[in-house]
Protein backbone atom coordinates (compact mmCIF):
# COMPACT_ATOMS: atom_id res chain seq x y z
CA UNK A 1 0.00 0.00 0.00
CA UNK A 2 3.31 2.17 -0.24
CA UNK A 3 5.76 3.19 -2.31
CA UNK A 4 9.88 3.51 -1.20
CA UNK A 5 12.12 4.75 -3.81
CA UNK A 6 16.05 4.69 -3.03
CA UNK A 7 18.20 6.33 -5.97
CA UNK A 8 21.74 5.80 -6.67
CA UNK A 9 24.25 7.81 -8.86
CA UNK A 10 25.89 5.78 -11.08
CA UNK A 11 28.33 8.39 -12.38
CA UNK A 12 27.64 12.20 -13.15
CA UNK A 13 24.92 11.63 -16.11
CA UNK A 14 22.89 8.36 -14.80
CA UNK A 15 21.06 7.65 -12.13
CA UNK A 16 18.76 5.00 -10.69
CA UNK A 17 15.76 4.83 -9.10
CA UNK A 18 14.87 1.63 -7.23
CA UNK A 19 11.28 1.73 -7.01
CA UNK A 20 9.07 -0.59 -3.93
CA UNK A 21 5.59 -1.15 -3.34
CA UNK A 22 2.77 0.16 -5.11
CA UNK A 23 3.06 2.96 -7.89
CA UNK A 24 -0.14 4.43 -8.01
CA UNK A 25 -2.39 7.56 -8.69
CA UNK A 26 -1.21 8.36 -4.58
CA UNK A 27 2.58 7.52 -4.78
CA UNK A 28 3.56 8.58 -8.48
CA UNK A 29 3.58 12.07 -7.51
CA UNK A 30 7.17 11.12 -5.68
CA UNK A 31 8.10 9.31 -8.78
CA UNK A 32 7.86 12.62 -10.33
CA UNK A 33 9.29 14.91 -8.25
CA UNK A 34 12.34 12.39 -7.86
CA UNK A 35 12.68 12.20 -11.97
CA UNK A 36 12.67 16.16 -11.80
CA UNK A 37 15.04 16.86 -9.15
CA UNK A 38 17.55 14.25 -11.09
CA UNK A 39 16.86 16.30 -14.08
CA UNK A 40 17.46 19.88 -11.99
CA UNK A 41 20.73 18.31 -10.87
CA UNK A 42 21.65 17.33 -14.67
CA UNK A 43 21.05 13.65 -14.97
CA UNK A 44 21.01 13.28 -18.42
CA UNK A 45 19.72 9.06 -18.02
CA UNK A 46 17.54 7.63 -15.58
CA UNK A 47 17.07 4.32 -15.42
CA UNK A 48 13.94 3.30 -13.22
CA UNK A 49 14.12 0.03 -11.25
CA UNK A 50 10.71 -1.51 -11.16
CA UNK A 51 11.98 -5.38 -9.75
CA UNK A 52 10.07 -4.59 -6.81
CA UNK A 53 7.55 -3.04 -7.62
CA UNK A 54 4.35 -4.60 -6.91
CA UNK A 55 1.48 -2.69 -8.60
CA UNK A 56 1.78 0.23 -11.31
CA UNK A 57 -1.43 1.95 -12.81
CA UNK A 58 -1.33 4.47 -15.73
CA UNK A 59 -0.86 7.74 -13.52
CA UNK A 60 2.64 5.49 -13.10
CA UNK A 61 3.28 5.48 -16.62
CA UNK A 62 2.12 8.55 -17.60
CA UNK A 63 4.94 9.75 -15.09
CA UNK A 64 6.95 7.05 -16.89
CA UNK A 65 6.37 8.59 -20.25
CA UNK A 66 6.62 12.57 -19.07
CA UNK A 67 9.98 11.68 -17.87
CA UNK A 68 11.19 10.49 -21.12
CA UNK A 69 9.94 13.64 -23.25
CA UNK A 70 11.99 15.27 -20.93
CA UNK A 71 14.87 13.32 -20.98
CA UNK A 72 15.13 13.23 -25.12
CA UNK A 73 14.65 16.91 -25.16
CA UNK A 74 18.06 17.02 -23.61
CA UNK A 75 19.48 13.67 -25.22
CA UNK A 76 19.13 11.93 -22.69
CA UNK A 77 17.44 8.62 -22.04
CA UNK A 78 15.08 6.17 -19.64
CA UNK A 79 15.30 3.31 -19.09
CA UNK A 80 13.41 0.37 -17.23
CA UNK A 81 14.12 -2.83 -15.12
CA UNK A 82 11.67 -4.88 -15.33
CA UNK A 83 12.28 -8.53 -14.60
CA UNK A 84 8.29 -9.19 -13.22
CA UNK A 85 6.46 -10.25 -15.99
CA UNK A 86 3.10 -9.41 -14.43
CA UNK A 87 4.40 -5.37 -14.87
CA UNK A 88 5.83 -6.12 -18.01
CA UNK A 89 2.31 -7.09 -19.53
CA UNK A 90 1.47 -3.68 -18.70
CA UNK A 91 3.72 -2.10 -20.97
CA UNK A 92 3.02 -4.87 -23.45
CA UNK A 93 -0.34 -4.68 -23.95
CA UNK A 94 -0.47 -0.37 -23.88
CA UNK A 95 2.72 -0.64 -26.62
CA UNK A 96 5.03 1.22 -24.35
CA UNK A 97 7.59 -1.91 -24.46
CA UNK A 98 8.18 -0.23 -27.95
CA UNK A 99 9.04 3.39 -26.55
CA UNK A 100 10.84 2.31 -23.31
CA UNK A 101 13.92 0.06 -23.58
CA UNK A 102 13.29 -2.07 -21.02
CA UNK A 103 16.04 -4.88 -19.36
CA UNK A 104 15.66 -7.66 -17.30
CA UNK A 105 19.03 -6.63 -14.53
CA UNK A 106 19.88 -3.73 -13.52
CA UNK A 107 23.32 -4.43 -14.67
CA UNK A 108 22.22 -5.37 -18.03
CA UNK A 109 20.57 -1.03 -17.99
CA UNK A 110 23.57 0.74 -15.96
CA UNK A 111 26.07 -1.41 -19.16
CA UNK A 112 24.30 0.98 -21.64
CA UNK A 113 24.59 4.04 -20.04
CA UNK A 114 28.37 3.76 -18.64
CA UNK B 1 -30.66 -5.79 -1.61
CA UNK B 2 -29.09 -9.51 -1.62
CA UNK B 3 -31.95 -11.68 -2.32
CA UNK B 4 -31.20 -15.28 -2.25
CA UNK B 5 -32.31 -15.56 -5.99
CA UNK B 6 -30.42 -12.50 -7.13
CA UNK B 7 -26.45 -12.17 -6.94
CA UNK B 8 -24.52 -11.27 -4.41
CA UNK B 9 -23.52 -7.30 -3.64
CA UNK B 10 -20.68 -6.15 -1.92
CA UNK B 11 -20.69 -2.38 -2.29
CA UNK B 12 -17.76 -0.42 -1.03
CA UNK B 13 -17.86 3.84 -0.31
CA UNK B 14 -14.36 5.58 -0.72
CA UNK B 15 -13.86 9.38 -0.69
CA UNK B 16 -12.52 10.40 -3.83
CA UNK B 17 -8.52 10.96 -3.00
CA UNK B 18 -6.23 9.56 -4.12
CA UNK B 19 -5.19 7.63 -0.61
CA UNK B 20 -8.27 5.64 -0.78
CA UNK B 21 -7.81 3.96 -4.35
CA UNK B 22 -5.67 1.46 -2.48
CA UNK B 23 -8.48 0.25 -0.43
CA UNK B 24 -10.64 -0.29 -3.24
CA UNK B 25 -8.27 -2.41 -5.05
CA UNK B 26 -7.97 -4.71 -2.01
CA UNK B 27 -11.68 -5.19 -1.59
CA UNK B 28 -11.98 -6.14 -5.57
CA UNK B 29 -9.63 -8.28 -4.90
CA UNK B 30 -11.11 -9.88 -2.09
CA UNK B 31 -14.16 -10.15 -4.18
CA UNK B 32 -12.32 -11.87 -7.33
CA UNK B 33 -10.37 -13.87 -5.96
CA UNK B 34 -13.33 -15.58 -4.14
CA UNK B 35 -14.51 -16.34 -7.69
CA UNK B 36 -13.44 -18.97 -10.79
CA UNK B 37 -11.03 -16.39 -12.33
CA UNK B 38 -7.39 -17.27 -12.86
CA UNK B 39 -4.58 -15.28 -10.95
CA UNK B 40 -4.12 -13.50 -13.99
CA UNK B 41 -7.51 -12.37 -14.48
CA UNK B 42 -8.27 -11.56 -10.99
CA UNK B 43 -4.75 -8.85 -11.79
CA UNK B 44 -6.79 -7.57 -14.70
CA UNK B 45 -9.69 -6.94 -12.67
CA UNK B 46 -8.24 -5.46 -9.64
CA UNK B 47 -6.19 -3.02 -12.42
CA UNK B 48 -9.21 -2.17 -14.10
CA UNK B 49 -11.10 -1.46 -10.84
CA UNK B 50 -8.19 0.65 -10.22
CA UNK B 51 -8.13 2.65 -13.11
CA UNK B 52 -11.90 3.78 -12.75
CA UNK B 53 -11.08 4.85 -9.39
CA UNK B 54 -8.53 6.64 -10.40
CA UNK B 55 -10.18 8.94 -13.03
CA UNK B 56 -12.87 9.23 -10.92
CA UNK B 57 -10.59 10.90 -8.49
CA UNK B 58 -9.28 12.85 -11.60
CA UNK B 59 -12.38 14.28 -12.50
CA UNK B 60 -13.22 15.16 -8.76
CA UNK B 61 -9.96 17.40 -8.95
CA UNK B 62 -10.48 18.75 -12.12
CA UNK B 63 -13.90 20.02 -10.84
CA UNK B 64 -12.74 21.12 -7.31
CA UNK B 65 -14.95 18.47 -5.75
CA UNK B 66 -13.97 18.09 -1.98
CA UNK B 67 -16.88 15.70 -1.21
CA UNK B 68 -16.42 13.24 -3.95
CA UNK B 69 -17.26 9.98 -3.29
CA UNK B 70 -16.74 6.78 -5.30
CA UNK B 71 -19.36 3.70 -4.74
CA UNK B 72 -18.06 0.56 -5.88
CA UNK B 73 -20.89 -1.54 -6.55
CA UNK B 74 -19.30 -5.57 -7.97
CA UNK B 75 -22.43 -7.92 -8.42
CA UNK B 76 -21.07 -11.52 -8.32
CA UNK B 77 -23.02 -13.81 -10.78
CA UNK B 78 -22.39 -17.23 -11.48
CA UNK B 79 -20.89 -16.96 -14.67
CA UNK B 80 -19.81 -13.28 -14.24
CA UNK B 81 -18.10 -10.38 -12.27
CA UNK B 82 -19.86 -6.79 -13.14
CA UNK B 83 -18.27 -4.16 -11.26
CA UNK B 84 -19.95 -0.56 -11.27
CA UNK B 85 -18.26 2.42 -10.33
CA UNK B 86 -20.17 6.00 -9.54
CA UNK B 87 -18.82 8.81 -8.67
CA UNK B 88 -20.73 12.10 -7.99
CA UNK B 89 -18.79 14.50 -9.85
CA UNK B 90 -20.73 15.35 -13.90
CA UNK B 91 -18.32 13.90 -17.25
CA UNK B 92 -16.59 16.85 -18.33
CA UNK B 93 -15.15 17.00 -21.88
CA UNK B 94 -12.54 16.64 -20.50
CA UNK B 95 -13.24 12.32 -20.13
CA UNK B 96 -13.64 12.37 -23.69
CA UNK B 97 -11.61 15.28 -25.63
CA UNK B 98 -7.73 15.41 -25.51
CA UNK B 99 -7.00 17.92 -22.72
CA UNK B 100 -4.00 19.19 -21.56
CA UNK B 101 -1.52 17.70 -19.32
CA UNK B 102 -3.73 14.74 -18.05
CA UNK B 103 -4.04 13.41 -22.03
CA UNK B 104 -1.02 11.16 -20.92
CA UNK B 105 -3.06 9.45 -17.93
CA UNK B 106 -6.58 9.46 -18.89
CA UNK B 107 -6.08 8.14 -22.56
CA UNK B 108 -4.26 5.27 -20.99
CA UNK B 109 -6.53 4.54 -18.28
CA UNK B 110 -9.06 4.19 -20.61
CA UNK B 111 -7.41 1.77 -22.71
CA UNK B 112 -5.86 -0.58 -20.21
CA UNK B 113 -9.62 -0.22 -18.80
CA UNK B 114 -10.73 -1.66 -22.44
CA UNK B 115 -8.54 -4.34 -22.71
CA UNK B 116 -8.76 -5.61 -19.28
CA UNK B 117 -12.27 -6.36 -19.07
CA UNK B 118 -14.38 -7.88 -21.61
CA UNK B 119 -17.23 -4.83 -21.28
CA UNK B 120 -16.56 -1.64 -20.69
CA UNK B 121 -18.89 1.72 -20.84
CA UNK B 122 -18.74 5.34 -19.36
CA UNK B 123 -22.18 7.01 -19.21
CA UNK B 124 -23.60 9.76 -17.71
CA UNK B 125 -25.90 9.68 -14.95
CA UNK B 126 -28.04 11.75 -12.87
CA UNK B 127 -25.52 11.92 -9.96
CA UNK B 128 -22.24 11.60 -11.87
CA UNK B 129 -20.28 9.60 -14.28
CA UNK B 130 -20.67 5.56 -13.76
CA UNK B 131 -18.49 3.31 -15.49
CA UNK B 132 -19.41 -0.40 -15.59
CA UNK B 133 -17.26 -3.07 -16.63
CA UNK B 134 -17.81 -6.91 -16.72
CA UNK B 135 -15.34 -9.71 -16.93
CA UNK B 136 -15.90 -13.61 -17.43
CA UNK B 137 -14.28 -16.04 -16.37
CA UNK B 138 -11.79 -17.93 -18.70
CA UNK C 1 -21.19 12.04 3.50
CA UNK C 2 -18.03 13.28 3.47
CA UNK C 3 -17.13 16.54 4.66
CA UNK C 4 -13.56 18.49 4.97
CA UNK C 5 -14.24 19.13 8.45
CA UNK C 6 -15.66 15.47 9.29
CA UNK C 7 -13.37 12.72 9.56
CA UNK C 8 -13.06 10.39 5.68
CA UNK C 9 -15.58 7.54 5.89
CA UNK C 10 -14.96 3.87 4.12
CA UNK C 11 -18.23 2.08 4.21
CA UNK C 12 -18.34 -1.89 3.33
CA UNK C 13 -21.86 -3.82 2.47
CA UNK C 14 -21.03 -7.48 2.35
CA UNK C 15 -23.55 -10.20 2.27
CA UNK C 16 -23.89 -12.11 5.77
CA UNK C 17 -22.42 -15.45 5.19
CA UNK C 18 -18.87 -17.05 5.75
CA UNK C 19 -16.85 -16.20 2.35
CA UNK C 20 -17.54 -12.22 2.46
CA UNK C 21 -15.33 -12.02 5.90
CA UNK C 22 -12.25 -12.13 3.77
CA UNK C 23 -13.37 -9.54 1.75
CA UNK C 24 -14.24 -7.22 4.97
CA UNK C 25 -10.69 -7.93 6.46
CA UNK C 26 -8.69 -6.81 3.17
CA UNK C 27 -10.83 -3.41 3.03
CA UNK C 28 -10.06 -2.59 6.61
CA UNK C 29 -6.39 -3.93 6.27
CA UNK C 30 -6.38 -1.08 3.54
CA UNK C 31 -7.93 1.98 5.45
CA UNK C 32 -5.51 0.80 8.45
CA UNK C 33 -2.98 0.29 6.63
CA UNK C 34 -3.08 4.21 5.61
CA UNK C 35 -3.04 5.16 9.56
CA UNK C 36 -0.58 5.52 11.98
CA UNK C 37 -1.28 2.33 12.98
CA UNK C 38 2.45 -0.49 13.60
CA UNK C 39 1.78 -3.29 11.72
CA UNK C 40 1.03 -5.67 14.61
CA UNK C 41 -1.71 -2.84 15.17
CA UNK C 42 -3.31 -3.00 12.10
CA UNK C 43 -3.19 -7.01 12.55
CA UNK C 44 -5.04 -6.29 15.99
CA UNK C 45 -7.88 -4.47 13.49
CA UNK C 46 -7.74 -6.89 10.90
CA UNK C 47 -8.91 -9.30 13.61
CA UNK C 48 -11.31 -7.77 15.69
CA UNK C 49 -13.34 -6.34 12.53
CA UNK C 50 -13.16 -9.85 11.54
CA UNK C 51 -14.40 -11.27 14.55
CA UNK C 52 -17.05 -9.08 14.15
CA UNK C 53 -18.39 -9.81 10.59
CA UNK C 54 -18.02 -13.41 11.78
CA UNK C 55 -20.47 -12.96 14.89
CA UNK C 56 -22.79 -10.92 12.52
CA UNK C 57 -22.48 -14.00 10.17
CA UNK C 58 -23.45 -16.77 13.18
CA UNK C 59 -26.12 -14.50 14.00
CA UNK C 60 -27.61 -14.65 10.64
CA UNK C 61 -27.22 -18.01 10.34
CA UNK C 62 -28.82 -18.55 13.68
CA UNK C 63 -31.76 -16.59 13.00
CA UNK C 64 -32.25 -18.28 9.56
CA UNK C 65 -31.95 -15.07 8.18
CA UNK C 66 -30.90 -15.89 4.22
CA UNK C 67 -30.87 -12.24 3.03
CA UNK C 68 -28.43 -10.80 5.73
CA UNK C 69 -26.30 -8.00 5.08
CA UNK C 70 -23.43 -6.51 7.26
CA UNK C 71 -22.26 -3.01 6.64
CA UNK C 72 -18.67 -1.90 8.03
CA UNK C 73 -18.33 1.97 8.49
CA UNK C 74 -15.07 2.94 9.44
CA UNK C 75 -14.21 6.03 10.06
CA UNK C 76 -10.44 7.49 9.35
CA UNK C 77 -10.17 10.36 12.08
CA UNK C 78 -6.78 11.76 12.80
CA UNK C 79 -6.09 10.39 15.94
CA UNK C 80 -8.16 7.39 16.22
CA UNK C 81 -10.48 4.79 13.50
CA UNK C 82 -13.46 4.22 14.68
CA UNK C 83 -14.98 0.66 12.74
CA UNK C 84 -18.84 0.26 13.24
CA UNK C 85 -20.18 -3.03 12.11
CA UNK C 86 -24.39 -3.09 11.87
CA UNK C 87 -25.91 -5.89 10.86
CA UNK C 88 -29.70 -6.61 10.10
CA UNK C 89 -30.26 -9.31 12.56
CA UNK C 90 -31.44 -8.61 15.95
CA UNK C 91 -29.46 -9.68 19.00
CA UNK C 92 -30.22 -12.67 20.31
CA UNK C 93 -29.83 -14.56 23.91
CA UNK C 94 -27.35 -16.32 22.54
CA UNK C 95 -25.19 -13.27 21.99
CA UNK C 96 -24.91 -12.61 25.43
CA UNK C 97 -25.76 -15.96 27.22
CA UNK C 98 -24.07 -18.77 27.02
CA UNK C 99 -25.78 -21.30 24.48
CA UNK C 100 -25.16 -24.91 23.37
CA UNK C 101 -22.39 -25.59 20.66
CA UNK C 102 -21.73 -22.06 19.66
CA UNK C 103 -20.26 -21.11 23.20
CA UNK C 104 -16.80 -21.40 22.36
CA UNK C 105 -16.52 -19.15 19.01
CA UNK C 106 -19.16 -16.59 20.24
CA UNK C 107 -17.54 -16.88 23.70
CA UNK C 108 -13.50 -16.66 22.05
CA UNK C 109 -14.82 -13.91 19.56
CA UNK C 110 -15.83 -11.42 21.98
CA UNK C 111 -12.76 -11.92 24.69
CA UNK C 112 -10.32 -11.42 20.99
CA UNK C 113 -12.33 -8.26 21.07
CA UNK C 114 -12.33 -6.76 24.16
CA UNK C 115 -8.35 -7.38 23.76
CA UNK C 116 -7.51 -5.98 20.40
CA UNK C 117 -9.42 -2.75 20.43
CA UNK C 118 -9.38 0.40 22.77
CA UNK C 119 -12.73 0.78 23.13
CA UNK C 120 -15.69 -2.48 22.45
CA UNK C 121 -19.42 -2.15 22.60
CA UNK C 122 -22.20 -4.10 21.16
CA UNK C 123 -25.87 -2.94 21.11
CA UNK C 124 -29.18 -3.51 20.02
CA UNK C 125 -30.75 -0.85 17.17
CA UNK C 126 -33.53 -0.79 15.41
CA UNK C 127 -32.18 -2.68 12.23
CA UNK C 128 -30.35 -5.46 14.11
CA UNK C 129 -26.87 -5.59 16.36
CA UNK C 130 -24.03 -2.83 16.09
CA UNK C 131 -20.79 -3.22 17.26
CA UNK C 132 -18.58 -0.34 17.63
CA UNK C 133 -14.74 -0.68 18.14
CA UNK C 134 -12.16 1.84 18.44
CA UNK C 135 -8.32 2.06 18.39
CA UNK C 136 -6.12 4.36 19.03
CA UNK C 137 -2.41 4.24 17.51
CA UNK C 138 0.81 3.38 19.47
CA UNK D 1 -7.97 -16.00 0.63
CA UNK D 2 -7.51 -19.37 1.24
CA UNK D 3 -7.03 -22.41 2.80
CA UNK D 4 -4.87 -25.66 1.67
CA UNK D 5 -4.89 -28.96 4.18
CA UNK D 6 -1.94 -31.45 3.76
CA UNK D 7 -2.36 -34.64 6.06
CA UNK D 8 0.42 -37.27 6.48
CA UNK D 9 0.56 -40.50 8.57
CA UNK D 10 3.24 -40.59 11.25
CA UNK D 11 2.12 -43.65 12.12
CA UNK D 12 -0.93 -45.48 12.50
CA UNK D 13 -1.77 -43.33 15.85
CA UNK D 14 -0.63 -40.20 14.83
CA UNK D 15 -1.25 -37.64 11.87
CA UNK D 16 -0.36 -34.29 10.90
CA UNK D 17 -2.61 -31.85 9.61
CA UNK D 18 -0.38 -28.46 7.51
CA UNK D 19 -2.46 -26.02 6.92
CA UNK D 20 -1.91 -23.13 4.63
CA UNK D 21 -3.43 -19.67 4.29
CA UNK D 22 -6.52 -18.73 6.24
CA UNK D 23 -8.41 -20.36 9.01
CA UNK D 24 -11.53 -18.99 9.62
CA UNK D 25 -15.47 -19.01 9.31
CA UNK D 26 -15.32 -20.01 6.05
CA UNK D 27 -12.24 -22.37 5.78
CA UNK D 28 -12.47 -24.20 9.46
CA UNK D 29 -15.32 -26.10 8.36
CA UNK D 30 -12.28 -28.15 6.70
CA UNK D 31 -10.36 -28.65 9.17
CA UNK D 32 -13.02 -29.66 11.72
CA UNK D 33 -14.00 -32.29 9.14
CA UNK D 34 -10.61 -33.82 8.94
CA UNK D 35 -9.73 -33.81 12.79
CA UNK D 36 -12.89 -35.86 12.63
CA UNK D 37 -11.92 -37.93 9.65
CA UNK D 38 -8.87 -38.78 11.67
CA UNK D 39 -10.64 -39.51 14.60
CA UNK D 40 -13.07 -41.72 12.62
CA UNK D 41 -10.25 -43.42 11.21
CA UNK D 42 -8.48 -44.47 14.61
CA UNK D 43 -5.78 -41.82 15.13
CA UNK D 44 -5.22 -40.62 18.65
CA UNK D 45 -2.50 -37.85 18.38
CA UNK D 46 -3.46 -34.97 15.90
CA UNK D 47 -0.81 -32.51 15.38
CA UNK D 48 -1.98 -29.30 13.45
CA UNK D 49 0.97 -27.27 11.84
CA UNK D 50 0.18 -23.91 10.91
CA UNK D 51 3.53 -22.83 10.15
CA UNK D 52 2.05 -21.37 6.83
CA UNK D 53 -1.28 -19.87 8.31
CA UNK D 54 -1.21 -16.53 7.73
CA UNK D 55 -4.33 -15.67 9.47
CA UNK D 56 -6.13 -17.77 11.81
CA UNK D 57 -9.33 -16.35 14.08
CA UNK D 58 -11.73 -17.91 16.93
CA UNK D 59 -14.07 -19.49 14.84
CA UNK D 60 -10.87 -21.90 13.96
CA UNK D 61 -9.83 -21.79 18.08
CA UNK D 62 -13.05 -22.94 18.53
CA UNK D 63 -12.34 -26.35 16.00
CA UNK D 64 -8.82 -26.83 17.67
CA UNK D 65 -10.37 -27.05 21.40
CA UNK D 66 -13.22 -28.84 20.21
CA UNK D 67 -11.00 -31.26 18.50
CA UNK D 68 -8.75 -31.02 21.24
CA UNK D 69 -11.67 -32.42 23.62
CA UNK D 70 -12.69 -35.08 21.74
CA UNK D 71 -9.38 -36.45 21.59
CA UNK D 72 -8.83 -36.37 25.40
CA UNK D 73 -12.06 -37.83 25.64
CA UNK D 74 -10.10 -41.01 23.98
CA UNK D 75 -6.75 -40.17 25.77
CA UNK D 76 -5.16 -38.70 23.02
CA UNK D 77 -4.09 -35.03 21.90
CA UNK D 78 -3.89 -32.36 19.47
CA UNK D 79 -0.62 -30.25 19.85
CA UNK D 80 0.04 -27.66 17.25
CA UNK D 81 3.24 -26.49 15.42
CA UNK D 82 3.65 -22.87 15.60
CA UNK D 83 6.47 -20.88 14.98
CA UNK D 84 4.92 -17.65 13.59
CA UNK D 85 4.93 -15.58 16.69
CA UNK D 86 1.82 -13.30 15.42
CA UNK D 87 -0.01 -16.41 15.21
CA UNK D 88 1.24 -17.40 18.05
CA UNK D 89 0.13 -14.40 19.94
CA UNK D 90 -3.61 -15.01 19.54
CA UNK D 91 -2.97 -18.67 21.84
CA UNK D 92 -1.32 -16.37 24.26
CA UNK D 93 -3.63 -13.39 24.17
CA UNK D 94 -6.64 -15.42 25.16
CA UNK D 95 -4.50 -18.16 27.67
CA UNK D 96 -5.11 -20.62 25.09
CA UNK D 97 -1.09 -21.60 25.10
CA UNK D 98 -2.07 -23.04 28.36
CA UNK D 99 -4.19 -25.63 27.19
CA UNK D 100 -2.09 -26.22 24.07
CA UNK D 101 0.96 -27.74 23.73
CA UNK D 102 3.09 -25.58 21.18
CA UNK D 103 6.30 -26.44 19.31
CA UNK D 104 8.52 -24.24 17.42
CA UNK D 105 8.77 -27.00 14.67
CA UNK D 106 6.92 -30.35 13.31
CA UNK D 107 10.32 -32.63 14.38
CA UNK D 108 9.58 -31.28 17.80
CA UNK D 109 5.94 -32.23 17.60
CA UNK D 110 6.27 -35.56 16.08
CA UNK D 111 9.36 -36.75 18.56
CA UNK D 112 6.59 -36.20 21.37
CA UNK D 113 4.20 -38.52 19.45
CA UNK D 114 6.38 -41.47 18.79
N1 LIG E 1 0.78 2.50 -26.80
C1 LIG E 1 0.63 3.72 -26.31
N2 LIG E 1 -0.38 4.00 -25.52
C2 LIG E 1 -0.55 5.23 -25.05
N3 LIG E 1 0.26 6.22 -25.28
C3 LIG E 1 1.30 6.00 -26.06
C4 LIG E 1 1.55 4.73 -26.59
N4 LIG E 1 2.65 4.80 -27.31
C5 LIG E 1 3.06 6.02 -27.23
N5 LIG E 1 2.25 6.76 -26.48
C6 LIG E 1 2.42 8.16 -26.28
O1 LIG E 1 3.77 8.39 -26.22
C7 LIG E 1 3.89 9.74 -26.04
C8 LIG E 1 5.28 10.04 -25.62
O2 LIG E 1 6.06 9.74 -26.71
P1 LIG E 1 6.62 10.83 -27.73
O3 LIG E 1 6.38 10.30 -29.12
O4 LIG E 1 8.04 11.06 -27.33
O5 LIG E 1 5.79 12.18 -27.46
P2 LIG E 1 4.64 12.89 -28.32
O6 LIG E 1 3.73 11.82 -28.92
O7 LIG E 1 3.89 13.74 -27.32
O8 LIG E 1 5.33 13.71 -29.39
C9 LIG E 1 2.85 10.08 -25.00
O9 LIG E 1 2.16 11.25 -25.36
C10 LIG E 1 1.94 8.87 -25.05
O10 LIG E 1 0.60 9.27 -25.14
N1 LIG F 1 -8.37 -18.64 27.80
C1 LIG F 1 -9.46 -19.24 27.33
N2 LIG F 1 -10.32 -18.56 26.59
C2 LIG F 1 -11.43 -19.15 26.15
N3 LIG F 1 -11.75 -20.39 26.35
C3 LIG F 1 -10.91 -21.12 27.08
C4 LIG F 1 -9.74 -20.59 27.58
N4 LIG F 1 -9.08 -21.52 28.24
C5 LIG F 1 -9.85 -22.58 28.16
N5 LIG F 1 -10.95 -22.34 27.46
C6 LIG F 1 -12.00 -23.30 27.27
O1 LIG F 1 -11.37 -24.54 27.12
C7 LIG F 1 -12.40 -25.41 26.97
C8 LIG F 1 -11.83 -26.68 26.49
O2 LIG F 1 -11.07 -27.14 27.55
P1 LIG F 1 -11.58 -28.26 28.59
O3 LIG F 1 -11.21 -27.80 29.95
O4 LIG F 1 -10.97 -29.53 28.09
O5 LIG F 1 -13.18 -28.38 28.41
P2 LIG F 1 -14.40 -27.89 29.36
O6 LIG F 1 -14.05 -26.56 29.97
O7 LIG F 1 -15.58 -27.80 28.45
O8 LIG F 1 -14.57 -28.95 30.41
C9 LIG F 1 -13.31 -24.76 26.00
O9 LIG F 1 -14.65 -24.91 26.38
C10 LIG F 1 -12.88 -23.30 26.09
O10 LIG F 1 -14.00 -22.47 26.24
Amino acid sequence: MNLKLATKSINDQASLIGLEGEVDVYTAPQLKQQIIALLDGGVKHVIVDLSSVEYLDSTALGVLIGGLKRLRERSGTLDLVCPNPRIKRIFEITGLDKIFDIFATDLDAIAKVQ
Amino acid sequence: MTDTMEAPVVELTIPSKPEYVGVARLTILGVASRMQFTYDEVEDIRLAVGEACTTAVERAKRANVSDGEITITSEIAADKLIVKVQDNVQCTDADSEESASDLDEQGLGALLMELLVDEFKVESTPEGTLVSMVKYPG
